[in-house]
């Protein structure tokens, strides 16, 4: 079992080691031991989660050192929590290795391509398996790093580029707080690891519940950079430049989930009633997120973007799931998120693949008739993003909604307008691209894609509509509760969103060749994303460069220049004038002799 | 007979003339003859104390005068050499003004 | 009278030396050098030491100015320009004298009360006295009247005993200085080969120049 | 055998030699010099087996000290006289030029006979332990300076030179006698053994007065602020030999008879102010000499400068007087060190100097540019020798200056010590120029630098000792009784 | 026996300067040093190995050699492997071999003979073995503004051992110890007004050596316009000196240091933000690298701020082994940086960032190697330094008991922002010369990918990176029982 578990940990490592030491020249064998130790992680997987039993092993990474610091290890802990995940994670992770056999089969490093996908399968097993803190930040940034690597494939694209930049460095600053949080947090309870936690939770002894908050905030910050909440959330869309498969992956169902995740790990280990102000920030953290992004997604042209814009928007609902202290159905909707998105994405790879990479909607139109089974497979994905009843995304939406309005009812009317506005933008995506007629040249001459990559839509659309239902997410779903469905207001007000939404979407852009609301000047706001990029750049521009610049200035004025450079030319100015006394002239000689005369007499006879 | 205090008073100010002389004058030879007039207060002053630091058997003290004996003989063989310095750098430089001797300097 | 020529050598001794200082022609400054050292002279005599007033004169007046006029002369020196108005040097030439002379004072005002009392006298009695220490042996004795030196009879002398100041310098000097002087002697042997080493002229080159 | 014949070996060395000049010229006046190197050498190995003879001559006794300090100081004015001697073999060219006969070397045989004469005063200075013996001796060592000095008197720079020794030499006799007349007037003796019971009773005003009059004319002999206005111009126009002569061994006397006068102060109840004002006196000299040395471009002026830096340094272990015992060195050890380290190191540079002043024609650091690859081996000797200038540890540089500042932190003499913290840095700006240009530097003139085959082996060797004593002190230590 | 690691670059050096091939027999005395370090890693004792010659009775001076404790050892490896890489790194111009190899192999020597000296005086005297090497590499052999770095870091270095060597001094004179010998200092006590003002002392004169806040200007024109093989040497052996240093002497001044706690803090976030600034404005990557490092001296402080708050080592013993990981680890990395950039200048012929760009697709390997060295440099975990950095940041809240958080903890915080500047400064500086377009110095005509030569070093370190990144024990295991006496691969359990 628990070779097992080092081994699902382990592979994908083995897999981009021999990939980059040995067969980076060879890329279709190096393509094959990455997709195959995916396979074999994910049967492992599998077999784990047959097996079922909650099991931990640990090695000491660094040793203990006194009394208070226990040591590092490495750990790996399987309980539901982390069971369900490493599904999720295998198993988009292997459909999206099998999509990326065909979408990068022309790519010239695909090597790289794949030693990148390997290794973030390590990182990423590594944050679902850690048994403590300090692992999950050790992967969390080998994540970081994995993502930055794939974003920036195409590293010679300038915008690609400086997208992996990007989000390694907004995931730096959460990794930021994460790590004061974890400090922190092993400062109060004098452990990192999660059982530890447990049992400090069961037994707390005094402490001051305002730190104990304050360390949960720090480390949301961690999930706030990694599940790109606002706002952090700034990296997400640009991070679409990666390959498609990429964002699929990362970018929709694993990695910025990881943020979701973590939350839960903490939130199940430790009691957080009496420190409900933190998880109420978290809530509404959650909640304004996912209304900015959706309200966001409603004016982008790119088809990556508004996925991309939609997954912001379903990781605020998670994380405000989470901060309503309803984990199980935050990691729910994760759960089925992660299938339906992952669809989405791969579906909107296998457009852009036969698209030609054109990734504008307004470009793309009558795709319907071109590739009928993608249209299928993304149309699913689009009703269970939605929420349509019977869908998966239904009942992990619904569960959220429940939990929000039982909690708070702002959140929960916020909830709802988000609802609605993602129907909204997700029908006219679906209108635009899929219907209509062909609007250029690449989507006219698209054509279904190969096999290889309709496998994996098929699976998950499949996915996306059964993973919601009781049998399968008792089994699958890394925490589930099973809630009794009634008709509530919950389902009322989601059923509405989605009528709504709908009849909006089809009134704008039915047969629309252009927005007919983007000169609306709200929908310029939208579109520009609230500015908030302009704004991080004027920031950095004026908090980083220019204090950079001032603060360089000043080194070298002050410290270089006139303490250091003072001293010198003192030193010289000294030697200089000791040079004019020697001037080579006997009365001059004598005069000074005579005045050293003096002052040696008068310091010895007369100072004392 | 005068006191102590006023022998060494004047080979005091004796001494400070001849400092004064060796600051002000340009001659070189006159700036020595200075070095010399210091020389002779120094002298003054030992055997001023000679005279005063009567010894044992209530005679002066005659270590003092020996003393003023190796001075003076000190002094003219500085003299001597001194001259001698003096006469070749005359003989090189035509010159024998302090404020000339700066070729070396800072 | 002891007082007054006190006065009058210290004056002759202070005013040749300020003569020497103020006069631009050197031969001038030479001779009231020569002024300033029988001044000096005169108040070594003053103060009974005899051999040094005498060898003073002797030497200095005698010899080194001698030398100091004959290359005067030698090197027929004009007049010292003008002072020009250096007021570093003018100042420092009047300053730190002055100073100098304000800390001799300084210090003589805090010597022991006896020594601004006047000498005791050196009287014959004294000199009798001290006559003892040099007519005793080692042992304690008196010494043969054949080994009476010219010390002790100088000292004890009937009628006027003197200071016999030559006699005792040149015993100390001979019997107890006797390694500075042969000092002195390399020091005399070594300025002159010095002198001649500065001032010969190569036989060699004069022969080239006839 | 008895110690006073030390000096009396070098003496008869030194008339032998000048009959020998004066009556049976030899043709190449090297002879001369290397016939002197004997004598020298004769009675450096004697210094280690004299014995002491206080018991034999009581009147002896009051003017001749026969004691380690002695012993070392005579050694090290011998090694001095022979090196100098070496020096002014490989010198004779230029002090040809300059003297009675450009074309021969004619003019001097009495340079390295002279040489003679001042070890053997200075033999003396190391031994005098009364005021009369010192002053004869002092004066001894000075005028025969005087003449060394001003010896190229065909030479405008070497007159000059001399004159200004002369006149500020004579200045600081001036202030000597006039010391040593308030000392003796003070303490009615001139003998510093018979002082040091004397000083309870005589009048501090009176002891003070004279000492510090004294300590103006030992300032200028070791070349400290403010005393010290000779020693650039006097260096640079001296020739070279001369320059090395006075910077070592006549420095190194000067500390001798220093550490003689200042020992019954120091022990007395006046301490305090004499400790003051050596302080400040070795606060002073460490600015001053390292500062003004930082602009200078002349090498032999600035060794001219760094010798006065080190004799702040030397003040710095004097002003921290300390007894030492107990598994210390006492100050005047810490002094002795350090000597006998700056006589290897002064000693190497002027070697140095000289070849290059042969090859280049001048003393300016610009005639290093490009030694290093001109002739590495030079430089490689160079740098080290730079090194132990510099004060770089694994020296025997280091060595001096580390227990010189050794001492005088443990004695908490903090203001001179962060002076001399200055200074070193300082002191590192400038030697490393002469580094700067021998390697980073490209030579207009690319010929290679020849060296004499004296030269290089003794050079090698003073090098090879700086790295060895860095290491292996003891020897040193062994001689000043450590 | 530990006298070896010092003698035969010593050695190799000597006999470089005597005429020998001066690269084969660099390469040959530094890779035999190597072995023999990495193998004392398997095998050492702290009390067999050490050697004591006493070469001055008073004050007694001793030249000893040995092995303190784990520390040692650790330092040991680090030096060995930089200067094993030092030797094949950087392309010594034709007729300076026996100039390059010789300095390299004496600042080797002066590194390792410091960290092995078990006598405080050859432990200061090795040290400065570097200065005239450095001196004359720099000025003679580097590129852009060289004279100027060459006299800025004799002048600075030169003070600050100075400052050093007056607190070893009087830290020695105040403990009444009859030796230099670390032992029996460590054996005696100093008086608490005494040990305020040597810690002052210690603290500054280090803090010259290791470039602390405002002293630090000297070390980034320096690294930047050296020849390869010296700044590394310089950035990853002597600079650790000054750290080594500092915690080794620690224990004798403990109360002392906790007067200067404040101050500390203070200046090492200024070294870690100010000069975290100073790297972001950088338009060079020499310059950025030389910044970095300063920048990254900082954490190495405040692992030491923390020893100072707790009081003893055994108060807080995360402090030592997280400042001896760190400074281990950075002294690989910015070797490594060093290494490549100057392989970078050499086949681009610039390091100008706006002149750069695209190397990634040109020299993969380069990039790779780069992008490695760089990802350890900012703490990225699997590489050594975070084992370091994240050592530090918990021995910063080893205090902290969930009450409200002390100066060191906030100090800590602060610091801790510096890992998002590092990142800011590292990325921009890959970003500008890997990725984007290539330009006309990186383009396929010009730039070759690393030749197996050039990929020695850099694996070398890599290794090195890796290994104690991915398994720290590794190194900190020799740390486990400070001044053991027991052969540390058992200890490790």
């Amino acid at each position: 079992m628990h070779t097992i578990a080092w081994l699902i940990l382990g592979l994908p490592l083995l897999s981009a080691t021999c990939i980059h030491l040995g067969f980076k020249r060879n890329q279709g064998l190096s393509t094959l031991i990455a997709t195959s130790s995916a396979l074999i992680t994910l049967i492992l997987s599998l077999v784990i989660l047959g097996n079922g039993k909650d099991t931990s092993t640990a090695f000491s990474w660094v040793g203990a050192m006194g009394e208070h610091f226990k040591g590092i290890e490495i750990g790996l802990r399987i309980d539901q929590l982390s069971r369900g995940m490493l599904i999720v994670v295998t198993g988009v992770g292997f459909l999206v290795h099998l999509f990326s056999l065909t979408y990068m089969k022309d790519d010239r490093a695909k090597a790289r391509y794949f030693c990148g996908l390997s290794l973030f399968m390590f990182s990423m097993t590594g944050i679902v398996l850690a048994s403590n803190f300090i692992m999950m930040f050790i992967f969390w940034e080998l994540v970081g790093l994995s993502s930055y690597l794939l974003i920036g494939h195409w590293y010679q694209k300038p915008s690609a580029a400086d997208a992996s930049k990007k989000a390694f460095l907004t995931n730096r600053i959460g990794d930021f707080g994460f790590m004061i949080g974890i400090l922190m947090l092993w400062g109060i309870t004098g452990t990192v690891t999660f059982s530890e936690l447990e049992l400090w939770s069961a037994t707390p002894a005094p402490f001051n519940s305002t730190y104990l908050g304050i360390a949960l905030l720090c480390i949301f910050a961690g999930a706030v950079g990694k599940s790109a909440q606002a706002p952090l959330h700034v990296w997400l869309p640009d991070a679409m430049e990666g390959p498609t498969p990429v964002s699929a992956l990362i970018h929709a169902a694993t990695m910025v989930a990881a943020g979701v995740y973590m939350l839960a790990r903490f939130f199940t280990s430790v009691d957080l009633e009496i420190i409900a102000f933190a998880p109420q920030t978290i809530a509404w953290i959650g909640g304004i997120t996912s209304l900015l992004a959706a309200l966001m997604a409603t004016q982008q042209d790119d088809i990556k973007k508004i996925l991309a814009y939609s997954t912001l928007s379903q990781l605020g609902y998670m994380v405000m799931a989470v901060g309503l202290l309803n984990a199980q159905a935050g990691v729910f909707h994760l759960f089925t998120h992660a299938w339906f998105k992952a669809l989405l994405f791969l579906g909107s790879g296998a457009v852009i693949y036969a698209c030609h990479h054109e990734q504008n909607i307004w470009k793309m139109g009558g795709l319907r008739k071109k590739m009928p089974l993608t249209f299928l497979t993304f149309t699913i994905g689009t009703l269970a993003l939605m929420g349509f009843p019977l869908t998966a995304g239904f009942f992990s939406k619904e569960q959220i909604l429940e939990a929000a309005l039982h909690q708070s009812t702002p959140l929960f009317v916020m909830a709802a307008i988000v609802a609605t506005l993602t129907t909204f933008y997700m029908g006219r995506l679906l209108l635009v691209a899929f219907l209509g007629e062909n609007r250029s040249k690449n989507s006219h001459h698209a054509k279904e894609v190969g096999a290889l990559m309709l496998i994996p839509l098929v699976t998950l659309s499949v996915l996306a509509v059964i993973s919601g239902y009781p049998f399968v997410a008792s089994a699958l779903s890394p925490l589930y509760d099973h809630v009794d469905f009634h008709f509530g207001p919950a389902f009322w007000a989601s059923l509405t969103a989605l009528v709504v939404g709908g009849g909006f979407a089809f009134t704008f852009y039915r047969n629309a060749e252009t927005d007919p609301l983007s000169d609306k000047k709200i929908a310029l706001v939208f579109r520009n994303k609230f500015y908030v990029d302009e704004l991080y750049a004027q920031i950095v521009r004026f908090g980083q460069d220019c204090v950079a610049a001032i603060v360089h200035f000043i080194d070298e004025l002050i410290i270089g220049g006139l303490i250091v450079g003072g001293c010198s030319r003192a030193a010289e100015g000294f030697g200089k004038l000791f040079g004019r006394l020697q001037s080579g002239n006997l009365h001059g000689y004598a005069t000074l002799f005579g005045l050293g005369v003096i002052l040696l007499i008068y310091i010895t006879v007369f100072v004392p | 007979m005068a006191s102590l205090n006023d022998y060494l008073l004047v080979s005091g100010l004796l001494f400070a003339i001849g400092l004064a002389g060796v600051i002000i004058r340009s001659n070189i030879i006159v700036i020595f003859m200075c070095l010399e007039l210091m020389l002779a207060a120094a002298s003054l002053t030992l055997v001023a104390f000679s005279r005063f630091n009567v010894s044992s058997n209530g005679l002066p003290d005659y270590d003092g005068q020996v003393f003023v004996f190796f001075i003076i003989t000190v002094a003219a063989a500085e003299v001597a050499v001194g001259l001698a310095i003096i006469v070749a750098l005359y003989r090189a430089r035509q010159t024998i003004n302090v404020e000339d001797l700066t070729s070396m300097r800072g | 009278m002891d007082q007054f020529l006190f006065y009058l050598f210290g004056f002759l001794a202070l005013g040749g030396g300020l003569l020497l200082v103020g006069f631009r022609n050197p031969v001038s400054s030479a001779l009231s050098m020569v002024v300033s050292f029988i001044g000096l002279a005169g108040l070594f005599i003053g103060l009974n030491a005899y051999f040094v007033g005498i060898v003073q004169i002797l030497v200095y007046a005698g010899a080194i100015m001698v030398l100091f006029i004959f290359i005067i002369m030698l090197l027929d020196l004009n007049n010292e320009k003008p002072f020009q108005f250096r007021s570093a040097t003018i100042l420092g030439g009047l300053a730190i004298p002055l100073l100098f002379a304000i800390q001799v004072l300084g210090v003589i005002q805090k010597g022991p009360a006896e020594h601004s009392e006047k000498f005791p006298l050196i009287t014959e009695e004294t000199l009798q006295q001290a006559a003892d220490g040099f007519a005793l042996k080692s042992d304690g004795e008196l010494l043969p009247a054949s080994e009476q030196t010219a010390i002790y009879r100088s000292l004890a002398h009937q009628d006027s005993p003197k200071l016999p100041d030559t006699n005792l310098i040149g015993e100390t000097i001979f019997k107890h200085y006797n390694m500075p002087l042969q000092i002195m002697g390399v020091l005399l042997l070594v300025a002159t080969v010095g002198v001649v080493v500065l001032s010969k002229r190569s036989s060699k080159n004069a022969n080239k120049q006839n | 055998m008895s110690a006073y014949w030390l000096e009396i070996i070098v003496l008869i060395g030194a008339l032998a030699l000048l009959c020998i000049e004066a009556f049976a010229a030899p043709k190449r006046k090297t002879t001369i010099a290397v016939g002197a190197i004997f004598p020298l050498v004769f009675a450096l190995i004697l210094t280690f087996i004299a014995q002491d003879f206080s018991h034999l001559n009581q009147e002896l006794d009051r003017f001749y000290a026969w004691d380690a300090q002695a012993k070392f100081f005579k050694s090290l004015t011998l090694m001095s006289g022979i090196l100098t001697l070496l020096l002014a073999i490989d010198y004779r060219k230029i002090l040809s030029r300059f003297t009675a006969n450009p074309d021969s070397d004619d003019g001097t045989g009495e340079y390295y006979c002279l040489i003679l004469f001042a070890c053997a005063g200075m033999m003396w200075m190391a031994s005098a332990k009364d005021l009369v013996s010192l002053f004869v001796s002092l004066e001894l060592t000075t005028i025969t300076s005087y003449i060394l000095v001003g010896y190229m008197r065909r030479n405008v720079g070497s007159l000059e030179a001399g004159v200004k020794f002369l006149i500020l030499g004579a200045l600081s006799t001036g202030f000597l006698v006039y010391g040593i007349a308030w000392l003796y007037g003070a303490t009615s003796t001139t003998d510093l053994e018979v002082m040091s019971h004397a000083l309870e009773k005589a009048n501090p005003t009176y002891v003070l007065f004279g000492l510090s009059l004294i300590l103006i004319s030992l300032a200028f002999k070791i070349g400290a602020v403010p005393m010290h206005l000779w020693i650039p111009d006097v260096y640079q126009g001296a020739p070279t030999p001369t320059t090395a002569f006075l910077s070592v061994a006549s420095k190194a006397a000067g500390f001798c008879v220093a550490i003689r006068v200042l020992e019954p102060f120091l022990e007395s109840h006046l301490s305090d102010s004499v400790i003051l004002i050596l302080s400040i006196l070795a606060g002073a000299t460490i600015l001053f000499g390292n500062l003004a040395a930082i602009n200078q471009r002349n090498f032999k002026r600035l060794l001219g400068y760094s010798s006065i830096a080190n004799a702040g340094f030397i003040l710095l272990a004097l002003c921290s007087w300390n007894q030492g015992g107990d598994g210390e060195l006492s100050s005047p050890q810490v002094v002795m060190f350090y000597l006998a380290v700056y006589l290897v190191m002064t000693f190497a540079g002027f070697f140095v100097l000289v070849t290059i002043a042969k090859n280049t024609g001048s003393d300016d650091i610009s005639g290093f540019d490009g030694l290093a690859s001109r002739n590495p081996l030079l430089a490689f000797l160079t740098t080290v020798i730079i090194g132990a200038l510099a004060g770089i540890p694994l020296t025997a540089g280091f060595l001096g200056k580390f227990l010189a500042f050794n001492i005088a932190i443990t004695s908490s003499h903090w203001v001179p010590v962060s002076l001399g913290f200055i200074g070193v840095a300082a002191g590192f700006y400038y030697y490393f120029k002469i580094i700067r240009a021998m390697y980073w530097r490209e030579a207009l003139d690319q010929t290679p630098v020849k060296i004499s085959v004296s030269s290089l082996y003794t050079l090698s060797v003073l090098t090879a000792l700086l790295i060895v004593l860095a290491f292996s002190a003891e020897p040193i230590l062994w001689i000043i009784g450590g | 026996m530990s006298l070896l690691f010092v003698l035969i670059p010593l050695l190799g050096a000597l006999a470089i300067f005597l005429g020998s091939k001066a690269k084969s027999t660099a390469i040959a005395t530094s890779t035999i040093n190597c072995i023999l370090g990495l193998g004392s890693v398997f095998c050492w004792r702290a009390d067999v190995w050490s050697m004591k010659v006493e070469i001055l009775s008073s004050p007694s001076l001793h030249l000893a050699f040995g092995f303190h404790d784990g520390m040692s050892v650790i330092m040991l490896v680090m030096s060995v492997l930089v200067l094993v890489s030092a030797t094949f790194s950087g392309k010594c111009p034709e007729g300076r071999e026996m100039l390059w190899y010789g300095s390299i192999l004496l600042m080797g020597a002066g590194g390792i003979g410091a960290f092995l000296s078990t006598d405080l005086f050859f432990f200061y005297a090795f040290h400065e073995l570097a200065l005239i090497p450095t001196f004359i590499m720099i000025g003679v052999l580097g590129t852009g503004d060289r004279k100027e770095a060459a006299w800025k870091i004799t002048i600075y270095l030169a003070l600050g051992s100075i400052i050093l060597l007056a607190g070893l001094i009087w830290l020695v004179s105040a403990s009444g110890s009859e030796n230099w010998l670390y032992s029996s200092l460590l054996a005696s006590s100093i008086d608490e007004d005494s040990q305020k003002g040597i810690a002052a002392l210690l603290l500054i004169g280090f803090g010259v050596l290791v470039s602390l806040f405002p002293f630090h200007s000297w070390a980034a024109p320096a690294y930047a316009s050296a020849p390869a093989p010296i700044s590394m040497l310089h950035a990853g052996i002597l600079k650790k000196f000054g750290l080594y240093g500092l915690i080794r002497l620690y224990p004798m001044v403990s109360s002392g240091m906790q007067c200067w706690l404040h101050w500390l803090i203070v200046l090492l976030l200024f070294n870690i933000i100010w000069v975290g600034f100073v790297t972001i404005n950088q338009k060079r990557l020499d310059h950025m690298l030389g910044n970095s490092s300063v920048m990254h001296m900082g954490y190495i402080f405040l692992a030491f701020a923390a020893l100072i708050e707790a009081g003893s080592l055994e108060g807080n013993p995360l402090a030592k082994p997280a400042a001896v990981t760190l400074m281990f680890a950075h002294g690989i990395s910015i070797a490594l940086l060093f290494s490549l950039t100057d392989v970078i200048r050499r086949k681009t012929g610039t390091v100008e960032f706006v002149e750069l760009g695209g190397l990634a697709k040109t020299a993969p390997r380069l990039a790779f190697l780069f992008g490695l060295a760089g990802m350890a440099s900012i703490g990225l975990p699997g590489l050594a330094n975070f084992s370091g950095e994240v050592l530090v940041f918990l021995s910063g809240f080893h205090s902290y008991q969930g009450q409200e958080l002390g100066t060191l903890q906030i100090a800590t915080i602060i610091a801790l922002w510096g890992v998002v500047i590092s990142a800011v400064y590292m990325l921009r500086a890959y970003r500008s010369t890997f990725h984007g377009e290539t330009v006309k110095a990186t383009s396929e005509q010009t730039v070759h990918d690393l030749g197996p030569f050039c990929q020695i070093p850099a694996a070398i370190l890599c290794l090195a990176l890796l290994v104690v990144g991915l398994y720290p024990k590794s190194l900190l295991g020799h740390l486990a029982e400070p001044e053991s006496k027991t052969p540390l691969g058992q200890t490790a359990k």
